[in-house]
This record gives structure tokens, C-alpha cells and sequence, in this order.
């Protein structure tokens, strides 16, 4: 009784291709504000990777771009009330989810009206009023606590889910293989978003994971499964639509793969391309951008015209600016805050 | 007052919790329908039903980032460690997130879990099975670190781990689950943060905790047949110290002995230690000493096992030293 | 493209029975010489038990009682330079693979003549020149160092393989997973043999598994994998030659999954039956005792009768006797054993 | 001789020791293809290939534990962590198997395995990337832990660790590996377990390790400008500590400050205030004093970040107390 797995090989285009499309359910203004929305990512990116340059931003600094439509579908399926967890590479979540652009780069500055008041940076975007849990640094970390949010949900009878964002090298690692068996062995609310962007940091996905198509991995929980194309917001939006609906009315959780492309280096200290992936790879990946897909089918369905778009885009352009200037000019942390938010009482132990 | 076991005290606490707050409750290996592995939470299943008495699969890092996320939310979970050996795997989740959330957040998030099982050696367990951590997770800002070695402090310390605010590792003596005695019924809490002078004595202090009150006591009272009259200070919680009990004791006494279970090196006694010298110098008439437990992996071979540990001779032989009475 | 991973939940016999069962092959005295074994592992186990109840052991105790065909068939189709790793319930593994009962007997007494000098135990019998390497007391801890011995071995071009013995609920731990995944990505001559014998302490496996099929986790590795009666000798044996072969050959790991039962309790401290597994179960599965199969296979094919069966059982029994004699009689550990082994140099630093 | 970075002195030791033995390899996230994530392994790849430079999926537990199967077997793993922050998921195989298979096997089995990576902080990497746990790992007996401040001492001591036949924790500085030392080429050894006198002084004596020894020679530059003549002992490897030369130094100063980046509640310094005070009490004319990282996960922002490090003005501060200089 030998069964070797032997599975297809799935491109991110085939994925993508068999997926309905109809718009007609949604709402011109909506489908407009997808738009927005990524381009507020992008250009909040593009500029955070303007001030990292000047010294404006430190440490570790991940940018989201090429996978707007990630976090832009995902959280167009959500509900304001879900619990979000995300990695380190989440600013582009965050905004979706609605935090200012100001609370976010004023945390990427380090100013105390950051959303996490200059103490966690980058990586740690926190805004519990959003349910925006994190932002966490620990690759994988943040699995078992989006399980134990669903629990909670459960525990609660709520009819809440609980999202978790991660990428294609997480899967590889212990924590969300604990994670997942228990939200399907207790069939939680989770939903498990692997943003398969092909690469962790310079190791391709088939140099550290013995099998390509990471959706399988939901075999082993007896757990439903999808992947999808990431490089098309609509596509993305009706696929959590359905694990969303799985997730509030059945209790099942569902891990979706959804293959996209990182178009910047890993952090902003490394390079666009290099050892690991050639300069060619990324311009192929780069015909297919978020913003140039959806953009495209606005304007085929006639819904946005060229001038449209750059209107959206210079509104965008000056929320991202008036967030910058809010940011250089917010307040430092007062030098007693170092101490404070260790314990509740206030103080050290 | 009722005389019950550590173990039942335990129970106590845990059950008065749950039934006061319905979000609390208590996940980990074998907890429900096995009863527990070492029976602490013997009926709770029955009385609260599964999804208050959580059984896990062996996957410490898993369920204890459960436990975290679901107190990220509200609830508040006591994770049950089946012992603190297998923790080692969950210490990514109770070191880079419980500890942190709260800063990292900028105070939004608290996480109110409850870590606890038993730590330190048992009975010819092994190397594998025979560790005690406490001074890793008290080295670690944003815990609390709380060890109680009494029935009556185990129910009441835990009580009050339940209630805090804050993730605190509860580390408790499978040795001690079996001994006995008094416990109020009901509402009963010990403060976190308070040592507990459980002999009074003028010339030496012993500072202990956990496991080791009952090997302090033991010395202090084949001491005071010497005619050496022995304090012992029960530090109770690691972290945070009292300062004020341990310095009142040793600025008294101007001698000091720290008994613990786990290794030397920078153990929870070099703290003490570092603390004793730094605030109260010019009390000291001799040198604070140590007694640990030996600087090895835990033998197998019973013999071997008991002279690895800290023990009445070996607290006796280090008083006289600081006593300058060494033969 | 949802796929629910919705798979037909076999049972321990139907999946031996599916199992083809020459024994051509093998000559009689290999046949006798499993009996003698599986013989000396249960005599040993019960004398083991007994000494527990003495106080001549200490610590915690395992046994293997029901579960002794999966060691034996297995480490039959084994090479003497493959290397071995198992769990704390590994007295059987050790005798199958060669330690004498009286260096297995003095570890359990602690004593200086046990393999690993006392200072082990019943958890971490060990002897290095068997490639017995642990006894391990960590669930799953042992899974990544048998990856990692199977990488030496194709590191230096060996034809040896690496074998690796746990329970059906370590599968859930992560160290599992990212075992698993290293040594298919790397192509690495290792066996991985889950004895599923269906509890994890108290916990039933499908009260810790997402799936029932323990051997489906396979998938998510592209790693071979089948499914194995492990009452039966025989079919475990032929079994493990195949995986074998993949292995030594083909340098492609396998996942078995061994079917057992555990007659006894989790350890000696635990009761046979009680809260989370009826007497009725536990005699049902005992009517296929694993030395009961292979006695009446035996007979069956004319290799032994009743009264062979007895003198080996008189042999081993004897051979019992004097390894607890043996250990009974042996000398402790020098004291001044409790500072040796921590550093190469002796002496701890 | 040659000037190079601490990186590269890294370099080239492993890059030697590979050459001189073929069961020597390395391992870890990143340490292949992309060069290493801090370019520690830069053109390793290229020159030993695939089998001896394996890029690991991050799975810091299994890989961890890869390394120790293979040293189990003979080989000598390198296992770099990305960061020592990360290893936290992988210290269940460091303290449980590597530091213990010796020991429970009755000396049969060794692990000749060194994990080696970044720890500490570096700049702006907040809590879950900031941490130095030097003290964790010194607590268990069966390990060794190294951490060189110099480039020398980074080729000499990683050598040398490479050759050990028991698992050394190699932690590395972040914020080390730009800086620059003369190197003596190829063959170069520093002993494990011996501390060095980076400045010799009479007054009081500074004892550090890692980042904090251009803390403390900074301090000592600046206190030498008051005519405080300080001694600056660098520990290099923190266990085995070496207790003659701390010893020596402080019976000649009679005073001390520990300086270190970690948290302070049970920090290397404890350790290193408990031994001073046990063995030389009497040579003591005040309390040892310590220097360490403000007690709190570490923040983001730049200046509360700047504010929470050990540095020349702490230092300064603590020294001119224990010389009861205090203004
Ligand atoms: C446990 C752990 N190991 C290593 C790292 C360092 N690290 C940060 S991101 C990263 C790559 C993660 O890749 P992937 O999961 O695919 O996410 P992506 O960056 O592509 O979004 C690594 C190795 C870490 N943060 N945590
Ligand atoms: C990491 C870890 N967690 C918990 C334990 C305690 N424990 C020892 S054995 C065991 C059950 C293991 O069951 P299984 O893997 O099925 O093996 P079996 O005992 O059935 O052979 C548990 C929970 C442990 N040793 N290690
Ligand atoms: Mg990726
Ligand atoms: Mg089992």
C-alpha cells in the first residue's frame, strides 16, 4: 500500500485562470476603493522606502510591494470586528485594515503617536481598536496565536474569524503545523493566508519546501484548501469570501495559498535582485502588478478612466506626503516611556 | 482549617477561578479526561466540560501560542506545562510574545496567562526530565516568576497569577504535589511579589524557595541543636524580588546562605547574591554562599541523583563556613 | 478549487490484511529466531515491570509489551551499521537490535554495568557501538537528529540508513514536520516508523489529530509512505525491506505507520485502563497479541510446535533471570561518577 | 598583519577549518546562495558546494537538531542561527540532546557541534530581534559559551570552537562584525576559557564581554582623564569563566563593575559578582557594581533604545561609586 505523492505542478497563472470573475455584485465605488487602496500601499511603501534611506526609519523595514492585492482582497472579505495577526512584512494589511497612514508611518519613524507609540516599529503595526493584533517578527510565531485568537471566538460563541498573513517559507516551520492541526482538530474560525511570494529572503520555495504546492499542506489537517492568484484583487476577494463563509458559519478553518510577488528585496537592506533570483525574473513578475491588473479591468469595464486613476493616485500621493510630514514633525516618546507598558501595574519587576 | 495537599490546593484555586470568571480556562497535555498527568486538574473536566478544560496534542509551542492569543483577545488562560522540561519548546512564545506584547503594543495588549506545571527534578527522571529554569524566565522583563512551596501558597499564590494582569510562569514542586497542609477554603490570595519569612531566626538568613524551604528548615532546625539560630526566607516569587524581606533579614543576621534546586551559573541565587552585596556591603560579615544543585546533567542512578542535590548537610557545612566556624 | 481532503479511514487489520504474506523466502530459523526475540522482549518487560514494583527501577518506565513485532520486523530488515533512534519506550528496540538483557537491565537498576552506565535510565538506553543511539525522553526531540544522521550518511557517500522510532502523537509536534520536510527535500536515507498504537498517554489519536491516517502526513512531503499491521511480524518486516531498499538505494525516505496496540500502560505509573480506554478495548486488541500471531503462523506452516514454543520461552525466560540477577547484583556508579561526561576534557566547567 | 573585519576573521576561520577537515560544514537560513544573511559565509558556497554550505528551510528546531544528529554520528556541524533571538525555537535540541547526549549516554556519544550567530541587539531591531541570552545557555552544564569582542579573538576563539568536542554556543556581535583588527593568517588559536586583559590598569577593574568591551575601554579612556586608572578584563568565553584572571584582577584593584548588554535579574554579572564576593571577599573594598541592559524588552525608537544600552556614561557613573566618588 506504497502511495507516492505524486501531484501536479501548479503555475500561479494556471491557479489563478480557473477562478470565476464576475463583478456585478460589487458596487462601482467599491471596486474604485480596492483601487485606492493599493495604491495607498504602494505609495506608502515607496515613500517609507524614501525615508529608510535617509535615516528617517531603522532597523528591519519590509515593504509590500507587488502583493497589495493581497491584504486589499482578503480584508474586503472580512468583517471589522475580525482579529488580524500578520508578520513583520505588514504595513500593507494595516492600511487596508483602516489604520491612518499618519499611525503608521509616524511608527515606522518611532514617534510616539505611532500606532504602537514608537515601541514597536516596522514589524510590530499593532492597533487592537482595528483588532490588528500584530505585526510580529518571529517567522511562524504568530500561527499559534491566530489559533488561539479562533479559540477564543469560539469560546466565546462569537461569530467572529480570526485571519492569520504569512509567508511561503512559514510553512515549512513547526509552528504553523502545530497550529493547524489543532484548528481543524477543534474546528476554529481561522483563516490561514500563506502569501506565497515565492521566495524567503533568498531561499526559492522549492529549495526549502519538499513539495511546491503549499495548499497541499492542508492534507494533513483535513483542512480546506485554495490557491489563488494573488495578483488579482477580485480573485482574492471571492476566495476569502468563501473561506470567510466556511469560517463564520461552519467553524472550518481553511489555509488559502495565494501566490503573488515580492518586487522589492527582502528588507530594504537587501537588493531587488541578485544570487538568488535574476533581474529578468522580476521584470516578467512585474507585467503582472496588482494595480496594473485591476486598473486594466476598471477601465475595460468602464468603471475608471485613465484621469480617474491619476486622480485616485494624487490623493493617494498626498495622504502618503501629509503622513510623512506628520511623522518627521510627531514627538519622540518621552525618555521615561522606556519604562513603562512591561508590566500592568506601570514599573519593572 | 482544612489540611489538604499542594496538589489539591492547586485543584482549589483553579476550580474557585472558573467558577468566579467564566474566562478562565485551563488547556494542556492530559489535562481533561486523563485527570491530569499528576492529577492537579482532577474533576475539572467533569464540572466545567471541554472547551473550559482544554486537552492539547503534544505541541507545546502550538498550544502555548494558543493560550497567548487567546488572552491577546480577553480570555484568560492557565496553559498547563505537563512539566517545564517540555516548555523548552514553548519558550519562543512565552520569551518573544507573552513577555513583549505589552510593550511592543505600546500598553494596548495585555496577556493575562497563567504558564504552571512542575519544574525541577522529581525521582531518578534523568537529564531530559530534571531541569529547573526558573532563573531563565526571571531574567526575562515582562514576566513574573512565581514558586510556591506550601499548600497554602500554592493555592493562594495561584489565585493570584490568575487574576494578574500580566503572563506569569508558575513553577511548581512535583516533590511537593503529595505534602499536606493548611489551606483557608474560598477566597484566600497571597500577594505576587512577597516573601515569606517561614522561620524566624538572629544568626544566619537562608534564602530559599520552592523545594528547597523544606531543606532550609531541616538545617535550621539540626542548627538550632548546634545552638545556630536560622531565619528562613521563602522568596516565594522570583520575579519581581522582594528586596525589602531578603535585605531586612540579611541586614539582621550580617550572614546569609542561598538554597536552590537548579545550577549555579547565574542561577536565581546569584541574584540574590549580586542584590545582598550591591545594597547591604557594610552588614556583611562573611561572604554569602551558595548551595545549588550540582553543575551536571541530572544522573539516572539514585545514589548519584541524591548527592547531585541540595540537601541539609550541604546547607549545614556552608552556615558554618559563613560562620567561620568550618572545622 | 477547493479540495477537501475527505479519505477513507482504514483500520488496523484491513490494513495488514491488504499486506501480500510469502514467507518463502525467509528459513526457518530466522522465523524461530523473531519468536525468541518478541519472547525476550515481553519476558524482559515483565521482569522489568516487576523490578519497578520492587523499587528496583526507578524514575519513569515504559513498556513495550504488545508492540514487540514492530521492532523486531523491523530491525530484521536492518543492516548492523544503521543507525537507530527511538523514544523512551525503547527497551524493545534494543534488544531486537542486539544489547544483551543484561546491559538493558543494569541501565534500568542504574547501575555501572548498564549501557550507558547508569547514568541513563530507562529513557536513554544507549549504546553507540550498536548505532543505538537513545532512548530519548523528549516527544519528537529524536525525529531531527535521525534527518541529521541520515545527512551524514549521504554526506559521506554510505550506504548505511537512519531509523527513527515514536508514537502517533508525536506526529503533531513541529519537530516532526520539519524533520520530515529536510529529509525529503534532501533526499536523505532515513525511515521515519510511527507505532501508532493509538494513545498518546491518555489522549486517543483522533483526539489529537486533525486526520486518522497518520501515513496521509506523507503527502505534504512528497515522501513515500505506507501503512502496516504491526501485529504481524511478517508484514512489518516486508514492509521495512521496501522502505529500506528506497532508502539504501534510492536515498528516498519513508514514512511507515505501524499499527500496534500497548498492552500496558503509558508507564509503570499509570493504570492499564481507567478514564480513557475500556478493559473491553484492551482485551480485544490482546486476542492479537503479536506473539500469539506469529506462534500460530509458525505452527501453522510446521517451522514449530507447542513444545518449541515453550523451550524458547524457558530459554529467554532464563536469560531474564540472569540479566536481573546480573543487574540486581552489579555495583553502582562510583560518586565521583557524578562529575564525569559533562565535558570531553572530564570535569565540568 | 593583515587588518580585517570581525565578519571576515569569521570567515576565514571557518573557511580554514573546512579545508583542514572534511567532516567540518555549515548550515543555516541564508548561509549558502545568498551569502549569509550578515555575510558571515560569504563564498563558502562557491568553494565547498552544496553538501558542505546547506541552506536549512527555516526551521530553527529541526535543523538545530540536524546538526546534532550529524555531530551524534561525527560530523562537526556549524549550525549559524540567523540570529540568537530565532534560536529560542531550537534550544528544546541545544539543552535537551546536545548539551546532555555525553552525559546520558555515559560518555559514548559527543557533539562536536557549534552554533554560532548575531546575538544582542544591533540598531532599531525592537524586542523580538534584541535580546542576548548568554546567560540561558552559561547556565547548562555540557555547554560551552564563547564570545569574542576582537577580530582575532573571533578566527582564534571560532577555531577553536570548531575543534571542541563539546557543543559551543558561539555568539557573535551584530554590531562587531563591521569592525575592524589586525588577524594573524591561517593557522591562530585562542584557548576557550581564558579570559584577556584588553587594558591593564590598578584603580578598578571593568569586566566585559562582547559589545560591552569597547564599552568599558571607552570608560576607561575617559576615566584615565580623571586619573582613574582602570583595568579592563574581557571574559571571551563566558563558560568556562575564567576565574584566575577576574580573580587576579579585582585582588589588585579591589573594586569592580560587571558590564554587559543583557538583562540584569540573573545576567552573566550576577554570576560574576557571586564568584568575586564568595572567593575574594576580603580583597573587596566595595560592593561590585553592574552595568547592564535596562530591564525592559527593548523599544524601537531611537533614543529609548539609546537610552536602554550599557554605555561609557553608566560605566563611568558606576566606577566613580565604587570608588565612593559619587557627587
Ligand atoms: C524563526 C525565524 N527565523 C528566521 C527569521 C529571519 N527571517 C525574517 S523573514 C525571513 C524569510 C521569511 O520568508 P516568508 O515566510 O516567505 O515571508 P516573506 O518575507 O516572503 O513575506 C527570515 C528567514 C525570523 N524572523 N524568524
Ligand atoms: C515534548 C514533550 N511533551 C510531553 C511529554 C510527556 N509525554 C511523554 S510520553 C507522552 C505520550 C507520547 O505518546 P506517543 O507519541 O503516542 O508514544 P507512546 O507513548 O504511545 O509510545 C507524553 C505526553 C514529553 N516527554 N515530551
Ligand atoms: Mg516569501
Ligand atoms: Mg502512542
Amino acid at each position: 500500500m506504497t502511495a507516492k505523492a505524486d501531484r501536479k505542478r501548479g503555475s500561479p497563472a494556471a491557479a489563478g485562470a480557473a477562478a470565476p470573475n464576475p463583478t456585478s455584485d460589487l458596487n462601482a465605488d467599491t471596486q474604485r476603493s480596492w483601487l485606492r487602496q493599493m495604491l495607498l500601499i504602494r505609495r506608502f511603501e515607496e515613500k517609507a522606502g524614501e525615508a529608510y534611506s535617509l535615516g528617517k526609519i531603522g532597523g528591519f523595514c519590509h515593504l509590500y510591494i507587488g502583493q497589495e492585492a493581497v491584504a486589499v482582497g482578503t480584508l474586503a472579505a472580512m468583517r471589522g470586528d475580525d482579529y488580524i495577526t500578520a508578520s513583520y512584512r505588514e504595513h500593507g494589511h494595516a492600511l487596508a485594515r483602516g489604520m491612518s497612514a499618519r499611525a503608521a508611518m509616524a511608527e515606522l519613524f518611532g514617534k510616539a503617536a505611532g500606532c504602537s507609540h514608537g515601541k514597536g516599529g516596522s514589524m510590530h503595526l499593532i492597533d487592537a481598536s482595528l483588532g490588528f493584533l500584530g505585526g510580529h517578527g518571529i517567522v511562524g510565531g504568530h500561527i499559534p496565536l491566530t489559533t488561539g485568537m479562533a479559540f477564543a471566538i469560539k469560546y466565546r460563541e462569537e461569530d467572529r474569524v480570526a485571519v492569520c498573513y504569512f509567508g511561503e517559507a512559514a510553512v515549512n516551520n513547526g509552528a504553523f503545523h502545530e497550529a493547524l492541526n489543532m484548528a481543524a482538530l477543534w474546528k476554529l474560525p481561522a483563516i490561514y493566508i500563506c502569501e506565497n511570494n515565492r521566495y524567503g529572503m533568498g531561499t526559492a520555495l522549492e529549495r526549502a519546501s519538499a513539495i511546491y504546492d503549499i495548499s497541499e499542506r492542508a492534507l494533513s489537517y483535513d483542512m480546506d484548501r485554495e490557491v489563488v492568484d494573488g495578483q488579482d484583487v477580485l480573485v482574492v476577494y471571492q476566495a476569502m469570501q468563501r473561506a470567510v463563509k466556511r469560517a463564520r458559519e461552519n467553524k472550518h478553518p481553511t489555509l488559502l495559498e495565494i501566490r503573488t510577488y515580492r518586487f522589492m528585496g527582502h528588507s530594504m537592506s537587501d537588493p531587488i535582485h541578485g544570487h538568488y533570483r535574476t533581474r529578468e525574473e522580476v521584470e516578467e513578475h512585474r507585467k503582472r502588478d496588482p494595480i496594473l491588473v485591476w486598473s486594466e479591468k476598471l477601465k475595460a469595464d468602464g468603471i475608471i478612466d485613465e484621469r480617474g486613476i491619476k486622480s485616485l493616485d494624487a490623493d493617494v500621493i498626498s495622504e502618503v506626503e501629509d503622513a510623512y510630514r506628520f511623522a518627521d514633525a510627531a514627538a519622540d516618546p518621552e525618555p521615561g516611556e522606556l519604562w513603562t507598558d512591561v508590566y500592568a501595574s506601570g514599573g519593572t519587576a | 482549617m482544612a489540611v489538604i495537599t499542594y496538589r489539591d490546593a492547586l485543584n482549589q484555586a483553579i476550580r474557585e477561578e472558573m467558577r468566579l470568571d467564566p474566562s478562565v480556562f485551563l488547556m494542556g497535555e492530559e489535562v481533561g479526561v486523563y485527570q491530569g498527568a499528576y492529577k492537579v486538574s482532577r474533576g475539572l473536566l467533569d464540572e466545567f466540560g471541554p472547551m473550559r478544560v482544554v486537552d492539547t496534542p503534544i505541541t507545546e509551542l502550538g498550544f502555548a501560542g494558543v493560550g497567548v492569543g487567546a488572552a491577546m483577545v480577553g480570555l484568560r488562560p492557565i496553559v498547563e506545562f505537563m512539566t517545564w522540561n517540555f516548555a523548552l519548546l514553548a519558550i519562543d512564545q512565552v520569551v518573544n510574545t507573552a513577555a513583549k506584547m505589552r510593550y511592543m503594543s505600546g500598553g494596548q495588549i495585555s496577556v493575562p496567562a497563567v504558564f504552571r506545571g512542575p519544574g525541577g527534578s522529581a525521582l531518578q527522571l534523568a537529564a531530559q526530565h530534571s531541569q529547573a529554569f526558573e532563573s531563565w524566565y526571571a531574567h526575562i522583563p515582562g514576566l513574573k516568576v512565581v514558586m510556591p512551596a506550601t499548600p497554602a501558597d500554592a493555592k493562594g499564590l495561584l489565585k493570584s497569577a490568575i487574576r494578574d494582569e500580566d503572563p506569569v510562569v508558575f513553577i511548581e514542586g512535583e516533590m511537593l504535589y503529595n505534602t499536606k497542609g493548611e489551606v483557608p477554603e474560598g477566597e484566600y490570595l497571597t500577594p505576587i511579589g512577597v516573601a515569606d519569612v517561614k522561620r524566624a531566626g538572629t544568626d544566619v538568613t537562608l534564602i530559599c524557595h520552592s523545594k528547597t524551604v523544606s531543606v532550609a528548615l531541616k538545617a535550621a532546625e539540626q542548627l538550632a541543636a548546634d545552638g545556630i539560630d536560622a531565619e528562613v526566607v521563602d522568596l516565594r516569587t522570583i520575579r519581581p524580588l522582594d528586596h525589602e524581606t531578603v535585605l531586612a533579614s540579611v541586614s539582621k543576621t550580617h550572614r546569609a546562605v542561598v538554597v536552590e534546586e537548579g545550577w549555579s551559573f547565574a542561577g536565581v541565587g546569584a541574584q540574590v547574591v549580586d542584590v545582598i552585596q550591591r545594597e547591604i556591603f557594610d552588614e556583611l560579615d562573611s561572604p554569602v554562599l551558595r548551595v545549588t544543585g550540582a553543575d551536571v546533567p541530572m544522573p539516572y542512578n539514585k545514589h548519584l541523583e541524591k548527592a547531585s542535590k541540595a540537601d541539609p548537610p550541604k546547607v549545614i557545612a556552608a552556615v558554618k563556613r559563613v560562620m567561620y566556624l568550618e572545622s
